[in-house]
């Protein structure tokens, strides 16, 4: 059970950290891109929800590439995953009581 | 599991080996400082943290004493010592109002970030966690030791404010801004020192949790592990996931005192010290209670599970409903981390959050209900012996129930309206933090020594510590309820200047005396320790003839712990068995000796619920 | 070894180093979590503020960081790899690749910092990065620095710290490399892979830092 | 000494100060009510605590019983708990959104502002006009604490009270615009039940309804300071006539005053600007 991934498809690894990059590279310059000035000014609000919204997708799915090949979270074992995932219960929790509640005073 | 596999290879080992295990860790001589100063032994650490501790826990119930004195004699001078303080904290033997609120501040800051905490965790952390899973060390006994030596450094800084002409840090325990940040450098002090304790209990709270997942001995599930090793399991993700955004509100805060920012101060503040302002005072808060509610139970946690443990030994009976005291414990912990705005109510935060928190905070009060029923099921029917250990636990209880109690009190928004940041909230504190916590680790201390030190503490001076410090902490912490419902602010340093609280002045004398002889009360246990350790009786290596596996280590144990290969086949409770001989049947036995001569009591019997 | 194995293989099958560090790392999450927290709630009481002073960013000097780093996320992965192979040349060469990417981060982080700090404010510009409301003269220290305003503060507050753990990264790293040299080499793949998750979650809150700094405030 | 037994063979309840506000008999009820409450489970554990000490104490040749719990019984004293607190909470909610709400504050019949400040506090009233000045928060100094629009001319005639009293009708929803120009403070009623604290930057709604005349005092309850002891000021209670009188008589002064500064005016024309400062 223990530590079984590791040697026998290091060559799988290497392609998956190249693709990886790819992609993450990919997303930064889609990620910049994206922040250029090209909604117009006339979507006003929600152009700028727009902004922040895809600006975040990106941002997610770049870290969980990162999470997910670099480190190992895909190979590793299951329980790994909680030591990320409690963590971001609780900020959303935080970010939950800060904002939501806090401005509809 | 891979575990099982890897146990019948140790067995060979063992066998074949013989006694060879003498060799391994005794073989180079360490120098005095390796083995007593800069150690990575587990044991050595538990015991530098609880000395320390012990330590703080005199200065800052010196800090308390002073506390009352001011209260019940404002604008007196304090007999005896009075004249020997620096002349910065008093005038003419008389304390100042601007030291008053150092001394409360240094107070709780001092009792909860260097007495309980490392009391709780650090010490018990480190003595119990390898023990008691039967393993040689912590994970990573250099991080154990950086952790331990963080310490001293931080709280000298802590209190480092002493050095400066506006003294120490004066803005509560809880420092809120904007008067923590335009207070002077004692409070920059206070700020790096607790982001450094802070720091040590992350690296101690990672230790005991990859300890707890990855060094059991063999057959030592996780539903085979004593509470107190689980309560510190939940304590330790507790510190993980909630020192850091202490740490990062503390940031934040330094970065308003020190480099000008405005993170919680709005536009401009009437005030001497200038900001830029466009932050907002209660962010602080949230971040602050974020962690420090949580950290009320990093703080009772252990103490619950050194309890259990203990009532179970001297009740000769397992303990009540296992599974539902640990179910209950990771409750308190989960929920332990949505309640914090009950710290908050009149904060000015948007009431409709009061309302969830309220809820969310009576909710908790659940869990911990479930604990003490099942510690009342623990004593039932069962067969008591009172020690000093066993006492202090009981005390636990007691006080525990009148702490939560008036816990739910406050949990009700509307009520805390009125006793929000009274004496009732000062009467709430002591109850669960000295009446819980600290009975809790009183407990602990008398009932692990004798692993610890190897002797046996004075079990006279022992009960003479527990029956003083129980009388009068009640006698000094009941009546604080009762100035509580009076109106009587806390955290102030003359209340006689309003008619409403004259009338208390009595009250106040009555409680400063209950306080000056509960602290008497604790150089009774100064003496029984350093006492014992220089001339107290050799300790047995199983004095209470418990289950858990420390107890089948030598006594004390040597470095490394165990002189055998140990293996766990039973949960930790397993008292007064029906058909067996003895009333106890250690973890590690696999056989149990019946009454009847030469029968094998049947295995199944054994198995953990 | 002795008889004794009372210290075992790790229960979970997952070596101590690493497990560690999985924990340290929940607790890092939860420390950029308080900041992350407090920057939403502030932010959205100064949208103004925040995007005008936003605007003052350089987004190519971080697009050249946001680069550097994700590259040197990879060659930690690579090197970690190599090392595990057992080919301690190439481990050198990523590690070392990995080093060279974190000081060219730090070399760039500086430029932009001292380009803050030496950047002189005019009338207009204050006014504008505080929303039009005077600024208190006796509170404001001289170029752009936390004292100017709340996103500055953040800017530096976040990125300082970030820029921290990039430091406390680096030295670890220093010494595995130059250990590689010695006789004995550096053998310990566990430290190296511990070292790496930690590599990887720097790289992890830069992909955050990013965009909520530097990018999702619409240019005005 | 003799002092020290006369409260210990009180009743805890009677320790509250006298309760003078229309919603402070509901929370002192709420209060009265956990109190039962955690006396009923104080007896409770304690009696079973005590009895099981006693009865199960260690005799030799004794066995404990063999049992490991049950888990109806487990279940059993979860729900019962949960059903008693969730009901606490629920029972407490009528209370807390009659008080801090601020979308339920009533209609005011009488309003004023109070800033809170180390170490004391200031009371503004909207003066002859009966019009508060416009506020705003860039205007505010040590000599204009409520930061009063000086280009309002509302704000011109406002009372301002520097001693910390505070004259109020009784039978009148009275509402406080609460908030404090540095550092936090609470604003503590004892006698009505009221405490707030005090945000910089933010002015919170506070509201009572007193329901006897009398001389009370307001405390600070959120430590603010070296002297945060000493932040008292006083809550005088007037039946309407009373009030009415104390008010006209300030009324009168303050437009005394400005007749008085704008004869001096005229005779120096540009001197209220220099009056502001940082
Ligand atoms: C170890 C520390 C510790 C513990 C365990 C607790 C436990 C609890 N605390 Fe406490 N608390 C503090 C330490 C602690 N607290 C400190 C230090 C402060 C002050 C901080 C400051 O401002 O300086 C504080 C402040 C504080 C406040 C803020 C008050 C204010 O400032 O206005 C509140 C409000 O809700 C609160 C609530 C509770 C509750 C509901 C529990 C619950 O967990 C209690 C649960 C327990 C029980 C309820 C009793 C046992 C149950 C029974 C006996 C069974 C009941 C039976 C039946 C129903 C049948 N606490
Ligand atoms: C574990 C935590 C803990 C412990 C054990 C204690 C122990 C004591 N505490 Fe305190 N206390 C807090 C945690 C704790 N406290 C906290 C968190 C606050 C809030 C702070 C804030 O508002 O920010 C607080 C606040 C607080 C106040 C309120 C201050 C105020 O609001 O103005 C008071 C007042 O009476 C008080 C008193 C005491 C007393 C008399 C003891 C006694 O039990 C102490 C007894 C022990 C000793 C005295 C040690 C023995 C020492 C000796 C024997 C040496 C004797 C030396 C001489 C006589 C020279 N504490
Ligand atoms: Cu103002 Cu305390
Ligand atoms: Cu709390």
């Amino acid at each position: 059970m223990a530590s079984t991934h590791h040697h026998d498809d290091a060559h799988d690894h290497q392609k998956d950290y190249i693709k990886v990059i790819m992609w993450l590279l990919i997303f930064t310059f889609l990620t910049v891109v994206a922040a250029l000035d090209w909604i117009p000014a006339s979507w006003g609000d929600y152009g700028n929800k727009l902004h922040i919204g895809i600006g975040l997708l990106i941002a997610f799915m770049k870290a969980a590439m990162v999470v997910y090949i670099f480190m190992h979270i895909k190979f590793d074992h299951k329980f790994i995953r909680l030591f990320i995932g409690i963590p971001l219960f609780l900020f959303s929790v935080m970010v939950f009581a800060f904002t939501a509640l806090e401005s509809f005073y | 599991m891979s575990a099982s596999s890897a146990v019948a290879h140790n067995h060979h080992d063992a066998d074949s080996h013989g006694h060879e295990h003498h060799h391994g860790h005794d073989h180079h001589e360490l120098s005095f400082i390796q083995k007593y100063i800069f150690s990575t032994d587990h044991k050595v650490i538990a015991r530098q943290f609880m000395f320390s501790a012990l330590f703080f826990l005199f200065i800052g119930g010196f800090f308390a004493l002073l506390i009352r004195w001011q209260l019940a004699y404002p604008g007196k001078a304090i007999p005896i010592i009075g004249n020997l303080l620096p002349s910065t904290w008093v005038t003419d033997g008389i304390i100042q109002a601007s030291f008053y609120t150092q001394l409360l501040t240094m107070h709780g800051s001092v009792m909860i970030f260097l007495v309980i905490i490392p009391l709780a965790v650090g010490m018990f952390g480190n003595f119990c966690i390898p023990l008691m899973l039967g393993t040689d060390d912590m994970a990573l006994p250099k991080l154990n030791m950086f952790s331990f030596w963080l310490m001293p450094p931080a709280a000298m800084i802590t209190m480092g404010g002493f050095w400066f002409p506006d003294g120490m840090a004066a803005a509560g325990w809880t420092s809120y801004p904007p008067l923590a940040v335009i207070n002077g450098p004692g409070q920059t002090c206070w700020l790096i020192g607790v982001f450094l304790i802070g720091f040590s209990s992350i690296m101690g709270g990672v230790n005991y949790i990859t300890t707890i997942l990855n060094k059991r001995t063999p057959g030592m599930t996780l539903f085979r592990m004593p509470l107190t090793v689980w309560a510190l399991f939940i304590t330790a993700m507790l510190i993980v996931l909630g020192t850091p955004v202490l740490a990062a509100a503390l940031s934040m805060q330094f970065f308003d005192q020190f480099l000008g920012s405005s993170f919680f101060i709005p536009d401009n503040l009437v005030t001497t010290k200038k900001f830029v302002g466009g932050g907002q005072a209660v962010l602080f808060q949230h971040l602050f209670w974020f962690y420090s509610h949580p950290a009320v139970y990093i703080m009772i946690l252990t103490p619950m599970g050194i309890v259990s443990d203990v009532l179970a030994t001297f009740a000769r009976k397992p303990l009540y409903g296992y599974k539902a005291m640990i179910f209950a414990l990771m409750a308190i912990a989960f929920l332990g981390f949505i309640v914090w705005g009950h710290h908050m109510f009149q904060s000015g935060m948007n009431p409709l959050l009061g309302t969830t928190f309220m809820l969310s905070t009576i909710v908790i009060a659940v869990p911990s209900a479930i604990k003490i029923f099942n510690w009342l099921g623990t004593i039932w029917r069962g067969n008591i012996h009172f020690t000093a250990a066993s006492m202090n636990a009981l005390a636990f209880i007691a006080t525990f129930i009148v702490g939560g109690l008036s816990g739910v009190f406050m949990a009700s928004a509307p009520i805390d309206i009125y006793i929000h940041d009274t004496y009732f909230i000062v009467a709430h504190i002591h109850y669960v933090l000295f009446g819980g916590a600290l009975f809790g680790i009183f407990a602990g201390i008398y009932y692990w020594f004798p692993k610890m030190f190897g002797k046996m503490l004075n079990e006279n001076l022992g009960r003479k510590h527990f029956y003083w410090s129980f009388i009068f902490f009640n006698l000094t912490f009941f009546p604080m309820h009762i100035l509580g419902v009076g109106g009587h602010m806390r955290r102030i340093y003359d209340p006689y200047i309003y008619d409403f609280l004259k009338p208390f002045q009595p009250m106040n004398e009555f409680i400063t005396i209950a306080a000056g002889l509960l602290g008497f009360s604790q150089l009774i246990l100064v003496v029984n320790i350093l006492w014992t350790i220089k001339f107290g009786k050799k300790a047995p290596d199983n004095p209470w003839n418990a289950n858990t596996l420390e107890w089948s280590a030598p006594t004390p144990p040597p470095h490394g712990n165990f002189t055998e290969d140990i293996r766990v086949y039973r949960g930790p409770y397993e008292y007064s068995m029906p058909g067996a001989k003895e009333d106890y049947a250690p973890q590690t036995k696999q056989d149990i000796p019946s009454e009847v001569e030469g029968e094998i009591v049947d295995e199944s019997m054994f198995k953990a619920h | 070894m002795s008889g004794l194995s009372l210290s075992h293989e790790p229960v979970t099958g997952v070596p101590h180093g690493k497990l560690a560090m999985w924990g340290f790392l929940a607790s890092e999450i939860m420390f950029f979590s308080g900041f992350f927290g407090a920057f939403i709630v502030l932010r959205n009481s100064n949208l103004d503020v925040f995007s005008a002073s936003a605007a003052e960013l350089n987004k190519w000097l971080a697009l050249v960081n946001t680069v550097v780093l994700i590259g040197s996320s990879l060659t930690m992965a690579l090197s970690i790899l190599q090392l595990q192979k057992g080919n301690v040349k190439l481990f050198r060469l990523f590690m070392g690749l990995t080093i060279l990417c974190g000081l060219i981060f730090l070399v760039v982080k500086t430029v932009e910092y001292s380009g803050k700090f030496h950047h002189v404010l005019d009338e207009h510009e204050i006014m504008h990065l505080r929303n039009g409301v005077p600024p208190n003269p006796d509170a404001l220290l001289p170029g752009i620095n936390p004292s100017t305003n709340v996103f500055f503060a953040f800017y530096f507050l976040m990125t300082g710290f970030h820029a921290i753990h990039v430091v406390a990264g680096l030295i670890p790293m220093v010494f595995m490399f130059f250990k590689s040299f010695t006789k004995g080499g550096y053998n310990h793949p566990v430290k190296v892979e511990a070292l790496g998750l930690y590599w990887h979650f720097v790289d992890l809150v830069w992909i955050f830092l990013f965009p909520i700094l530097y990018l999702i405030f619409p240019a005005h | 000494m003799k002092g020290w037994f006369e409260w210990a063979y009180r009743d805890m309840l009677s320790f509250f100060p006298e309760n003078v506000s229309t919603f402070g008999a509901q929370l002192d009820g709420l209060f009265t009510f956990v109190y039962w409450i955690s006396v009923l489970i104080f007896i409770l554990t304690y009696f079973l605590l005590i009895a099981f000490i006693i009865k199960y104490r260690a005799r030799p040749n004794k066995k404990s019983y063999h049992f490991h719990g049950s888990n109806i019984v487990e279940f059993t004293w979860t729900i019962l708990p949960t059903f008693l607190f969730v009901g606490i909470g629920l029972f407490s909610e009528d209370a807390w959104t009659k008080t801090k709400y601020q979308m339920k504050v009533p209609k005011p019949d009488v309003e004023v502002d109070v800033i809170a400040y180390q170490f004391g506090w200031q009371i503004r009233y909207p003066g002859p006009d009966g019009i508060f000045g416009k506020k705003d928060r860039f205007q505010m100094s040590k000599m204009n604490l409520f930061g009063i629009d000086s280009n309002d001319v509302n704000g011109k005639d406002d009372i301002i009270i520097e001693n910390a009293q505070l004259h109020l009708p009784i039978n009148k929803n009275i509402v406080v615009n609460l908030s404090t120009a540095d550092v936090l403070h609470s604003f503590f009623l004892p006698n009505f039940r009221v405490k707030q604290d005090a945000l910089p930057g933010k002015w919170i709604k506070v509201w009572f309804n007193g329901t006897k005349a009398g001389k009370y005092e307001i405390a600070c309850a959120e430590l603010c300071g070296s002297n945060h002891y000493a932040m008292r000021g006083e809550i005088f209670m007037y039946g309407q006539q009373d009030y009415d009188k104390w008010l006209d008589g300030k009324n009168k002064k303050m437009i005394e005053l400005q007749q008085k500064q704008k004869a001096a005016e005229l005779t120096l024309s540009d001197s209220t600007t220099t009056s502001q400062g940082s």
